[in-house]
């Protein structure tokens, strides 16, 4: 058992005929996770790399068993790929698209959930789970089977953080990428009960931006919800008030939001605060050594 | 993020039928005398800098005229103003309406509830974040049924308004809330919003466009943001980059990355002043045009932080190189990278060959690129 | 609800963007002339009998016309026309139109699924009942999100459509779906929609409102449906008044009830004429003039089935009472009255001292109508 | 324990300063239902026999406790006041108004089950559990506490019914009047394993009526998931084709939907189909006489 994917995942890739898609299913594949079929209308009969090609995701569901999609379509179209999906009795998407309009978003938000299919993203790596499988684009070379969950809202920074991991010689039981975005499908506290109830995860690592109070919540959650140790780090601490540093999430307004507020309620949350990506591999290996320590 | 001027967030208000006051836009002198000569604002009137900043009315960035001459004069003296660092490059004349009650109205994205939220408060005219927080009347609307007839009353009530100014109210609220979902708005805000006898008039107008909806709302493309000329640049060429005051080029793929980047920097004392995140490019050509971008910047010094996902290694090293042959001597800059990740024996081969040494860890590179800084300034 | 005729489809149809062939409506031989001569209709055309029911081209509705003078005798000819019980009162002109495929479009209410459908088939252009159940696609849709990109694929997949005319059909869909929702509708159906060359054409629409939106759509209101004269006014009295062939008049309050009443009647060998179904009135006034309706219809006899709720016992009595005081002699029938449910006693006890008893049983009371219906015959 | 509503049930009354909705909120609380509050904007403070009158169903909530509505309030403003009470958490609301647009009934019904609120209704009855309460509009004489359960699209025919097995000395568990409208909120499908499961119910009386599929549906359900005894009736066996005999429910159309199709579709479901209502107080006091039997 793992978080949300396993070796039952079976993949359909929605844009899977375009360059990043066509990537990406490829790694997913060396991954070794089970990418059954792709979904680019008008291209069906075709295969990518030996991956059958539908014109429709109900098609995909009905020919291959896919139950997860991970989509790669442009902004413009990436809100009817989701319906599509969800309607195809999907439960699990990973949204890899970025720049879709939140208008969007809430859309498919809300219509996913009241359809219990689950989102992951918009503008996110993704999820993996080393050894089993993984719906995303977080770089495969990062991981390694262990018994440390990640969650975080960045991409980049999360590769860099599990990949610290990995080479102090520990290991990731699942690693989910939120994405930035100011609406996003699942957030820090939508993933935290996953985590703690997941047995194959001793200790969570949370890595958020400023921003949002996607923090601050999962600090409250936290706090009277999770009993396994938490590595908590945030990214933005030197940024300058109301200067984007590359997207929306990363606003900062009105002193909400704040590097300061987000750390001060994590630290009162018992979470291990980290004040550098560098730190976190070693209070990862040093609460690892000493279990049953929060 | 688009915001609009006041006079072109009040175009939008009055595609949905939002009231307004009678009023012109005015970008010299004699244009908003001609204005008011020609009848289309009836005197007295106001004449109001079209800044981004807020704060006008103190700052006299607002003037009243009583005749055409005193319009006039008012345009020229807001026309010499640079309010709050922006150049005032037009005015908005309008009628000067007999106000009741001002209030505040806004619509906006919560984005913890992942849904809209309608803000209303009977305590308009002032900025918002300096109202007492029972003052506020928060409501989150859910997309699916739209803004409700029960979530319109329990505003007007909030508003203490009751009779006609709550029937107002109602068609207001419906008319924000198409402009806020069929514009793609991040926001939507009138404040004040007044009571004019019977009625209600949105005496300001504040529009945000989000940037991700431009591809559905080509009429804004024309409209800039307070960007600085080279934040421009990138904009079109699509490369987040933000200008500071430091010295230090920082270069760097995703905004987590990057800001963790900023935040080891500071902690050894650089002073960063460009950021660039290049982002999920893959393409060699966006790197070298994002350095080329960054040269004539002028840092002290660039420090190079990539791990390698979608962006691999390679291309940003390959990317790099083609850069540095094509900066001239004078805009050269000493560079400290580090690039891990996707395909990074690579891409730490191509920059070897080209004199640039990686350095693995980022404690030490960040504090190599700080000296490097140190050093060249 | 409101079938409209298809002239009146089509111009639902052209205020939501569906294109269609030009044409012009006509009541006379000569206004039909004078349409040609205009030009508004080019010549070829087609000269089509405007009433509801389907099948005009077998019978003889559905003319062509190479001139004006033959548009005119077209006119004349289908303007004398009885179609199917229904007289022609109006003629739709339109030009000929060199068709490819012809296929078929329509969305309506999946009421097991609680969702509007869109069915598209191939084979358009004949009844779609008559199509094989292979050959038509059923889609749900959402109103949520509404009629999706992904949805609109499909259907041009099953209309066998790909470049021009695909394109053509997603419009063509989203204007329809629009329609669909906007105007209240039952039913937007395109039979056929015809390829013609690029693009499509909606030849025939068929749009039925749906009655309880009334309040929303005014423009309706002055369009009747095939009622008798006397269902009209039952309709504007808000009395649901059915008019059969049989000889016993009917009267119960809610659709059920009037239903099981029917049915017990037929086993009895009766032959109902009128249903009268009174709702949830409470209103005696109402209850008399239901009668005065019901005494119009000149049944032989007629069954009063009541079981009180909101209706009370003692106000259908007392409304009925009312009537046979207002009834003429002429227009006296024998009563036959059970009341049960609120108030049972009260009314009974009015019933009687009106000189009506009532039969509580249900069978024997449905047997006793049936009985005076064959006294009074 | 009885079907949806009970002794916990605290109803309020949307549209209780209304004529039907004053009339209906005094009977129901002679049922014995607890009718905590009523809900008319602008008469916040004012009360209605007692009951108190609030503005919003919010405020209702929060001052009273109130977990379940009947609305009362009329067609043009009924949606408003559904989305009103499942906003304020209400799980259940019985829709009494008539002549809903079902354009807005669609969007009712997905919202509250999106919500995990239950709709009874439009144009319905409600429902009615003997010796608990009623959140509806069913005359109080006709029920009497007992084991028979009764789901029924019809209004006045079920209070015939309902009294009819009231007469024969037995008495009901729960009845619900689903409404015959084109969208219904509660179809029998959704009601009959509620019934299904009531240790309380021994027996379920169907009621349906020509027009949809819905009893069709019943008979598959009930085919394969009920084990409780069913008397069913069908009502306008001789109605005729195509003709409207009261509201948009009861049309018939192309052969589906018809009395015969209902009625071989139950009587294959193994039901016991009474051909007329007075025959149904019979066919169930002798089931009831022979416990066991289907």
């Amino acid at each position: 058992m793992s978080v949300l994917v396993d070796r039952d995942t079976r993949v359909v890739v929605q844009g899977i005929t375009g360059h990043q898609g066509t990537v990406h299913a490829r790694q997913m594949r060396e991954f070794g996770t089970q990418v059954v079929a792709g979904v680019t209308p008008g291209k069906a009969g075709t295969d990518v790399e030996g991956v059958p090609v539908f014109d429709s995701v109900r098609d995909a569901v009905e020919k291959t068993g896919a139950n997860a999609s991970c989509i790669f379509v442009p902004a413009p179209f990436a809100k009817d790929a989701l319906l599509e999906a969800v309607d195809a009795g999907l439960t699990l998407a990973t949204v890899v698209t970025e720049h879709i309009p939140f208008h969007d978003m809430l859309v498919m938000y809300h219509y996913a959930r009241s359809k219990g299919s689950r989102i992951i993203g918009p503008n996110c790596p993704g999820i993996a789970s080393p050894g089993k499988a993984k719906v995303g684009i977080i770089p495969n070379v990062v991981f390694r089977p262990g018994r440390v969950g990640v969650i975080s809202r960045s991409g980049t920074l999360t590769y860099e953080i599990v990949n610290g991991i990995k080479e102090h010689g520990l290991g990731q039981s699942t690693c989910i990428g939120l994405g930035g975005d100011p609406v996003v499908g699942t957030s820090f506290v939508d993933a935290l009960p996953l985590f703690e109830s997941d047995p194959e995860t001793d200790l969570i690592v949370l890595v958020g931006e400023i921003g949002g109070t996607g923090e601050e919540d999962a600090a409250e959650y936290i706090r009277h919800h999770v009993h396994k140790p938490v590595v908590a780090y945030i990214a933005g601490r030197s940024a300058p008030p109301g200067k984007r540093m590359g997207h929306a999430g990363a606003i900062i307004t009105r002193g909400r939001g704040t590097a300061e507020s987000k750390l001060a309620a994590l630290e009162r949350a018992g979470a291990h605060v980290a004040r550098f990506p560098y730190e976190i591999p070693d209070m990862v290996a040093e609460i690892a050594r000493a279990p049953g320590r929060r | 993020m688009v915001k609009l001027a006041e006079w072109r967030g009040k175009e939008v208000f009055r595609k949905y039928g939002v009231p307004l006051p009678r009023g012109h836009v005015a970008r010299t002198p004699s244009e908003a005398e001609a204005v008011v000569r020609s009848g289309s604002v009836p005197l007295p009137c106001v004449v109001k800098a079209q800044v981004l900043a807020g704060g006008r009315g103190k700052g006299g960035a607002v003037r009243f005229a009583n005749t055409a001459e005193e319009a006039r004069a008012a345009a020229e003296a807001i026309l010499a103003l640079e309010f709050k660092g922006e150049r005032v490059k037009e005015v908005l004349l309008e009628e000067k309406l007999p106000i009741g009650k001002e209030l505040y109205v806004a619509i906006t994205l919560d984005r913890a509830r992942r849904l809209p939220v309608l803000i209303t408060s009977a305590q308009g005219g002032v900025e918002i974040e300096s109202v007492d927080d029972a003052a506020i009347e928060r409501q989150p609307v859910h997309p699916f049924p739209g803004l409700t007839a029960y979530e319109r009353r329990r505003a007007a009530r909030s508003l203490g308004l009751s009779g006609g100014p709550a029937k107002a109210l109602d068609g207001l609220l419906l008319a924000l809330w198409k402009a806020f979902q069929q514009e793609d708005t991040e926001l939507v805000e009138v404040n004040p919003l007044a009571v004019v006898g019977d009625g209600l008039v949105a005496l300001d107008a504040k529009v945000i466009i989000e940037d991700d909806a431009a591809f559905r709302h080509p009429e804004y493309a024309e409209i800039r943001d307070d960007r600085t000329p080279l934040e421009e640049i990138a904009r079109e060429k699509e490369i987040a980059f933000v200008q500071l005051d430091g010295n230090i080029g920082v270069i760097a793929n995703g905004a987590g990355l990057t800001m963790a980047t900023l935040d080891v920097l500071k902690e050894f004392g650089g002073n960063p002043g460009v950021f660039l995140d290049l982002g999920g490019t893959d393409d060699p050509k966006k790197v070298t045009e994002a350095f080329l971008l960054m040269a004539q910047a002028k840092p002290a010094a660039v420090f190079l932080n990539i791990f390698g996902g979608v962006t691999r290694c390679d291309t940003v090293a390959r990317g790099l190189v083609e850069a540095m042959r094509q900066v001239p001597e004078s805009e050269r800059f000493p560079l400290v990278a580090r690039i891990r990740g996707n395909n990074e024996a690579e891409g730490i081969e191509i920059l070897r060959s080209a004199g640039v040494t990686s350095v693995p860890d980022l404690k030490s590179s960040a504090q190599a690129a700080v000296a490097a800084a140190r050093g060249s300034a």
